[in-house]
């Protein structure tokens, strides 16, 4: 049997087979997310080769503000650190303190990136229906990224209550899945901001 | 929240009506919002009041949908995780899979995947017969070359409801009954990987489709189901309904690919290696890769063109820097691929029946494998040929008709594959077997037609003319739905215990398949002969052969509606019963018990082989010696 | 089992006879879309090719499954299982594969050398320079086509860049066909030329061909373009001697003068007068 | 027990008509047709018959009353190989053509139309608030917008006449100026909608 659970629906590291379903398919989503990411990357290279109508980034639109996009990439990053010390200590099964101390970390971290990532998308300077192409894809990537990192937010708040009110003790597959998955949505949010400040 | 079990269970009962409760409520609390405050971000406006607001409608559709399902209760795991609820405990589980029994577990949220397969059954059957009811209207006004029932608006309304709805009912016509009925029992599983997901792909698709269906309520939408842009930027409110609904089948289509996929990979008994995997199994694994990875790139474009319509962005709008090629790509980037969601478990199911029928084990199992992955891997590759008259990077053109014309290798293998298992074989004629044939001629016209298509001196005569809609007809239609039908007469009797009237049935095949090919063969020659698709008026030197169409395509649902009605008359009403086994076949699903025990098995096997070991007559599950049950089970 | 080899020959004689009947027949018949232009024939032989190669294939695997459905079957009750229960058989595997790559890969030659051959819709160029007209007819005689919802209008720059809601064409000519449009996808589709092209805004879609036969044509948009995309026909296409072309021009002319002075200088970029710049929603 | 099938089926049909019979019908009504006054006159041995339209700008009908329209609709019926008057009371505002070719007066009798009285053959392409454009007879007509100087309830009176065919025939016809206001390209709403500048011609 692959799991112990007779009605499979607690899929649940620390289960026999049930880590290794959680791993799998927490890579299987990032396969996924790739799709959308490319699609997008596609979006915004061929518009901005082929600058339709000269209309890929009249002049007057600028690109977003330099400080809060960095602040924005440098929060996830703590984050991943966070969850890499999350990560090793589940794994080596140490003490549940400094763990909790991180998680809270990483907590923290997702959500203030959360929230200079919204701040960011308001200091915008265009109008969508005049602004070109460039500011259509610049928001359109920065909405999807905000929606990502809000996703793994509320995984990690879970994960965090969890271990906190002791209902569920963090497992290492949960631990290492949504390490992957946090360092996926960072590394592609630094190539975001890349393109978008410096090949717009 | 979920851990209080009482509460919980008491709401859960009223899943469906809470839902649209939730629905009507999502959809009043998202239209204000929209059409009030979020309208002025950006400081763009969406239309004119006087048309209503877009940004209204996209978030009332959104809210409703949310609404449907939190009143149906899938957000109260994953709520009470978050606030670091306990785990539901194992009574909870056992009764949201639906244990209890009874009627009442098909109409809430269960995570069975029996339960789930059967809603399935139900919901796309419904859906397809209501998409076919616009074919009937489309048939009847295309009777004389100048408008007649339908003025030029409500024929755009009816061509687009009638082939988005049908794209989307067959994006899951084959892998939602069959693949979530049949999968985990296939590979000795209890239950899919996440059971609740499971149960979220199918709850999406009502949503998606009453979505689609209330487009009529709002002047419909005019670009068929391709969407093409500018032409949808410019649409009436009608366009959002078919955004939101394809937003929802591409989430579906991704998710369930995704579930799919980890439950055949990770949750198979130990003792069946994948080369001991049936091979419906096979088809299922490729269709969830081809939907998880194709999927995205849909969503992504429908982002776009709804950031187009509510804020007016200019993604596809030359003038103001974006190109309707943008929307053109990445919608058959994901369009290509989708057309072989439709036909792979098709493949799958007809090669997994087709030895219970031969009595012979299939005949070159590993090619058969082979050419399905093939198929899936090529299909990435070819959505250019889509675009060969659109002007869009000709020096590509001939690499596009290469990798289509090389799809025809890995499809010919499945043909080969049928030859080959029939090859000398001690054929039963049971009425499946029928469908089973029809499936194999009519691909066969599909994927000759198909030629013609992918090469493009040709396709510069033959694009978007009628010739292309047969093509896809064929495909479709006569593979799909003609394998979906096939499996339900195969299945039944192990689904419901019932089965229908199989003397009866011969004949309603034989009228399907009669005027099914009497239709669309009149459309190929009408296509040749120079007639747009969408066209409401056409050249009065085609009006012969459309009309021959017209009477085949009316008599055709006239038949189909037969089909329905022997199906709710035999197995809803009449509740004939069913022998266990009818067909005599040797895989695992018609070894457990009818009805299938709540989680699948009793005992679990001890050792796996193929399914199909008509030679040696050795089943595919060997329950060993008698063990007590497992707990739980 | 001599029956058994006589049902052998049998099918294989059926269906020798109706696979060369039937590629006799496409021989002799007419194929769409005709003669009446260079870019025509050659759809149609590369139609008629495909069919005659294809028809035998087709045929052949109907007559196949139609044999080992039917014919080659053992009775029921044979209850000992025949040596063809082998789960494969690698040759005829390998056989079948390899003759359909075979097929496959020289329809694909050939549609490529086709293609090489005669450039069908040559594709884009997205410059918004207007070209000089040509100067005299032995150059391509350059028709544009506007599209726009919902009629096609037409622009011969060489004489003198006027615009027409009516396709004339000289015979024995050759047509370069310059495509765009004023608002959504359209797509100009002169049936009996062979040609057939999506018209792009902001983009010219450029397709040749050498009208042969005189006579009149129906053209239509084979894109789904919104409300009337059903009537965007036009029957009175016309293809018609040098001389009649040489007057209808004239009447053209004539019929146009009044609006010469507002039509804007020829460019292969037709944008329109009033194109909604930027704000592309409020014209 | 057959019989209880056909039955079902025999539901299923009926069912199925009636929605599409609402869907057909009533989701997108048809207009009222209006049938051309006929009067005595004759030209060139035709018939002469009147209509007389008016183009408004936002006090349209219908579900849409802050449309421009066409009143007081677009279902225009008239008698075979007639001769047809039409007067358009053109109250509108400029909006200007996308493209200037049908700033011409084409497919009326001598090509040529009066507006206020004196005739006209072309008009600026900057000035048209609509167009009266039947594609497959030919006919089109711009109609100039009222200036944004001229008094209040001024319009500009248009009136032209053509021939249509001696065989019944049904003609769509609609307006080329982009004046869908708000919609992509000045096309959609009001210019995709039947009854609003969108209409067709019966002919017999």
């Amino acid at each position: 049997m692959s799991e112990v659970s007779p009605t499979g629906l607690t899929v649940i590291d620390d289960v026999k087979g049930g880590g290794h379903t959680l791993i799998f398919t927490s890579r299987l989503v990032i396969a996924s997310n790739t799709t959308l990411q490319l699609s997008l990357l596609f979006a915004f290279l061929y518009l901005r080769a082929n600058n339709f109508g000269s209309m890929w980034h009249p002049s007057g639109v600028g690109t977003p503000p330099q400080v809060l996009a960095l602040i924005a990439l440098a929060l996830p990053i703590v984050g991943v650190v966070a969850l890499l010390a999350v990560s090793n200590a589940v794994s080596s099964a140490r003490e549940s303190s400094a763990v909790t101390g991180l998680l809270w970390l990483a907590f923290l971290a997702t959500v203030l990136t959360g929230a200079v990532r919204i701040l960011l998308m308001y200091q915008f300077n265009w109008t969508l229906n005049s602004a070109g192409t460039y500011a259509d894809v610049a928001t359109l990537w920065y909405a999807v990224l905000l929606a990502e990192f809000i996703g793994v937010a509320a995984w990690l708040l879970s994960l965090v209550m969890g271990h906190v009110r002791g209902t569920d003790r963090l497992g290492s597959a949960h631990a290492r899945a949504i390490l992957e998955q946090w360092t996926y949505i960072t590394g592609v949010s630094i190539a975001v901001y890349l393109l978008i400040q410096y090949a717009s | 929240m979920s851990t209080r079990p009482t509460l919980a269970r008491r709401l859960n009962e009223w899943g469906l009506l809470l839902g649209l409760v939730g629905a009507v409520i999502g959809f009043i609390a998202g239209y204000a919002l929209g059409s009030g405050a979020i309208s002025n971000f950006y400081g763009a406006g969406g239309e004119p009041t006087s048309l209503g607001s877009d940004p209204g409608i996209i978030l009332g559709y959104a809210m409703s949908a949310a609404g449907f399902l939190a009143g149906m209760g899938f957000f109260n795991y994953p709520i009470g995780r978050l606030f670091g609820a306990k785990r539901p405990t194992e009574e909870d589980n056992a009764y949201l899979h639906g244990e209890s029994g009874g009627l009442g577990r098909y109409f809430r949220m269960t995570t069975d995947h029996k339960v789930i397969g059967m809603q399935y059954l139900v919901v796309i059957l419904a859906f397809l017969f209501i998409g076919g009811l616009g074919a009937m209207f489309i048939r009847t006004e295309l009777l004389t070359p100048v408008p007649s029932i339908a003025n030029a608006q409500s024929y755009l309304s009816l061509v687009g409801l009638h082939s988005t709805l049908m794209i989307f009912m067959a994006s899951t016509a084959i892998i939602g009954p069959f693949g979530n009925y049949f999968v985990p029992i296939m590979i000795g599983a209890r239950n899919m990987a996440f059971p609740r997901l499971e149960a979220l792909t199918f709850w999406l698709l009502p949503p998606a489709g009453l979505i689609l269906l209330s487009t009529v309520f709002l002047g419909g939408f005019t670009t068929g189901w391709t969407g093409y842009a500018p032409l949808a930027d410019q649409n009436v409110l009608g366009m959002d309904s078919y955004l939101m609904g394809f937003a929802l089948i591409g989430l579906s289509i991704a998710l369930s690919g995704l579930n799919m996929i980890a439950t055949i990979l990770t949750k198979r008994a130990p003792e069946m290696p994948l080369s001991r995997m049936p091979v419906f199994v096979w088809s299922v694994l490729v269709t969830s890769f081809l939907g998880a990875l194709a999927a995205p790139a849909l969503i992504a474009a429908v982002l776009m063109e709804i950031f187009s319509r509510t804020y007016q962005a200019t993604f596809f709008i030359p003038a103001g820097g974006g190109s309707p090629y943008l929307w053109e790509n990445l919608f058959w980037f994901f369009g290509h691929p989708e057309v072989y969601i439709f036909v792979v478990p098709a493949f799958g199911l007809v090669m997994e029946m087709l030895p219970a029928f031969a009595r012979k084990p299939l005949w070159g199992r590993r090619v058969g494998i082979g050419g399905m992955v093939g198929v899936g891997v090529l299909s990435f590759l070819v959505w250019q040929h889509h675009l060969f008259v659109s002007g869009i990077a000709p020096s590509l053109r001939p690499f596009y008709m290469f990798s289509t014309e090389m799809i025809s290798v890995p499809t010919g293998i499945i043909y080969l594959v049928a030859l080959g298992t029939l090859w000398r074989a001690r054929t039963r004629f049971g009425t499946p077997m029928l469908f089973i044939f029809a499936f194999f001629f009519n691909f066969l016209i599909g994927g000759f037609t198909g030629v013609f298509l992918s090469d493009v001196p040709s396709d510069f005569s033959l694009h978007a003319s009628y010739f292309v809609q047969a093509h896809f007809h064929y495909t479709i239609m006569g593979g799909e739905v003609f394998a979906l039908m096939a499996g339900i007469v195969y299945y039944l009797p192990k689904m419901t215990g019932r089965t229908m009237d199989i003397k009866l049935l011969r004949y309603q095949f034989w009228a399907v398949f009669l005027t099914f090919n009497g239709t669309f063969i009149s459309l190929i020659a009408v296509g040749i002969m120079g007639m747009p698709r969408r066209d409401i008026s056409y050249a009065a030197y085609l009006q012969p052969l459309n009309d021959s169409a017209s009477i085949f395509a009316l008599a055709l649902g006239l038949s189909m509606s037969l089909f329905l009605g022997i199906l709710i008359w035999e197995v809803v009403i009449k509740q004939r019963v069913a022998a266990a086994n009818p067909w005599e076949s040797l895989g695992v699903e018609w070894q457990v018990p009818t009805p299938v025990p709540t989680f699948n098995f009793d005992r679990m096997p001890v050792s796996w082989s193929l399914p199909d070991n008509y030679d040696t007559g050795q089943p595919a599950a060997d329950f060993g010696p008698a063990v007590p049950a497992l707990s739980g089970a | 089992m001599r029956n058994r080899a006589t049902a052998i020959r049998v099918v294989v004689i059926v269906w020798i006879v109706a696979a060369v009947g039937g590629d006799v027949g496409l021989a002799l018949g007419p194929i769409p879309p005709g003669q009446a232009s260079d870019l025509a024939s050659s759809e149609s032989l590369v139609i008629l090719v495909l069919s005659v190669i294809a028809w035998p294939v087709f045929s052949g695997v109907l007559a196949a499954l139609f044999f080992t459905l039917v014919v080659n079957r053992l009775a029921p009750p044979t209850a000992e299982v025949s040596a063809d229960a082998l789960r494969g058989n690698t040759r005829v595997q390998t056989t079948w594969i390899a003759t359909t790559l075979v097929i496959v890969l020289s329809l694909a030659v050939y549609g490529t050398v086709e293609l090489a051959i005669d450039q069908p819709g040559a594709g884009i160029s997205t410059t918004s320079a207007s070209l000089p007209m040509p100067a005299s007819q032995d150059q391509p005689l350059e028709v544009q086509v506007i599209a726009q919802q919902w009629w096609f209008t037409y622009r011969y720059p060489t004489y003198g860049g006027i615009e027409t809601a009516q396709l004339v064409l000289p015979v024995n000519q050759k047509i370069e066909f310059h495509i765009t449009s004023l608002d959504v996808i359209h797509s100009f589709w002169f049936f009996a030329l062979g040609v057939k092209a999506d018209a792009v805004p902001l983009n010219d879609n450029v397709v040749t061909a050498i009208p042969t036969q005189v006579g009149t044509y129906r053209v239509q948009c084979s894109e789904l373009c919104g409300l009337w995309h059903g009537n965007m026909t036009d029957d009175t296409a016309m293809v018609v001697s040098t001389s009649d072309f040489a007057t209808w021009i004239q009447q053209q002319t004539t019929l146009d003068a009044p609006v010469m002075k507002y039509l804007p200088p020829y460019s292969h970029i037709y944008a329109g007068s009033n194109l909604p710049q930027p704000g592309v929603y409020a014209p | 027990m057959r019989s209880r099938i056909w039955i079902l089926v025999a539901g299923v049909v009926v069912a199925g008509v009636a929605v599409g019979f609402f869907v057909t019908r009533f989701m997108n009504p048809t207009p009222e047709q209006i049938t051309a006054t006929s009067t005595s006159a004759t030209i060139q041995g035709k018939p002469v018959v009147n209509f007389t339209l008016t183009t408004v700008g936002t006090i349209g009908y219908g579900p849409h009353p802050a449309w421009v329209s066409y009143l007081p609709t677009t279902y225009l019926k008239v008698p075979v190989g007639a001769v047809v008057h039409i007067t358009i009371d053109q109250q509108d505002s400029p909006s200007g053509l996308r493209n200037p070719y049908f700033s011409l007066v084409r497919g009326t009798i001598n090509n040529e139309m009066t507006v206020n009285g004196k005739v006209v053959q072309a008009i600026d392409p900057t000035t048209p608030a609509h167009t009266f454009t039947v594609p497959d007879l030919g006919v089109s007509v711009p109609l100039e917008g009222v200036a944004s100087d001229a008094p209040a309830n001024s319009q500009n009176v248009v009136e032209f006449s053509f021939v249509v065919p001696d065989q019944k025939g049904l003609f769509r016809w609609q307006c080329f100026v982009p004046c869908g206001a708000g919609t992509l390209y000045g096309n959609g709403g009001p210019m995709q909608t039947l009854g609003y500048m969108a209409g067709e011609l019966q002919v017999g």
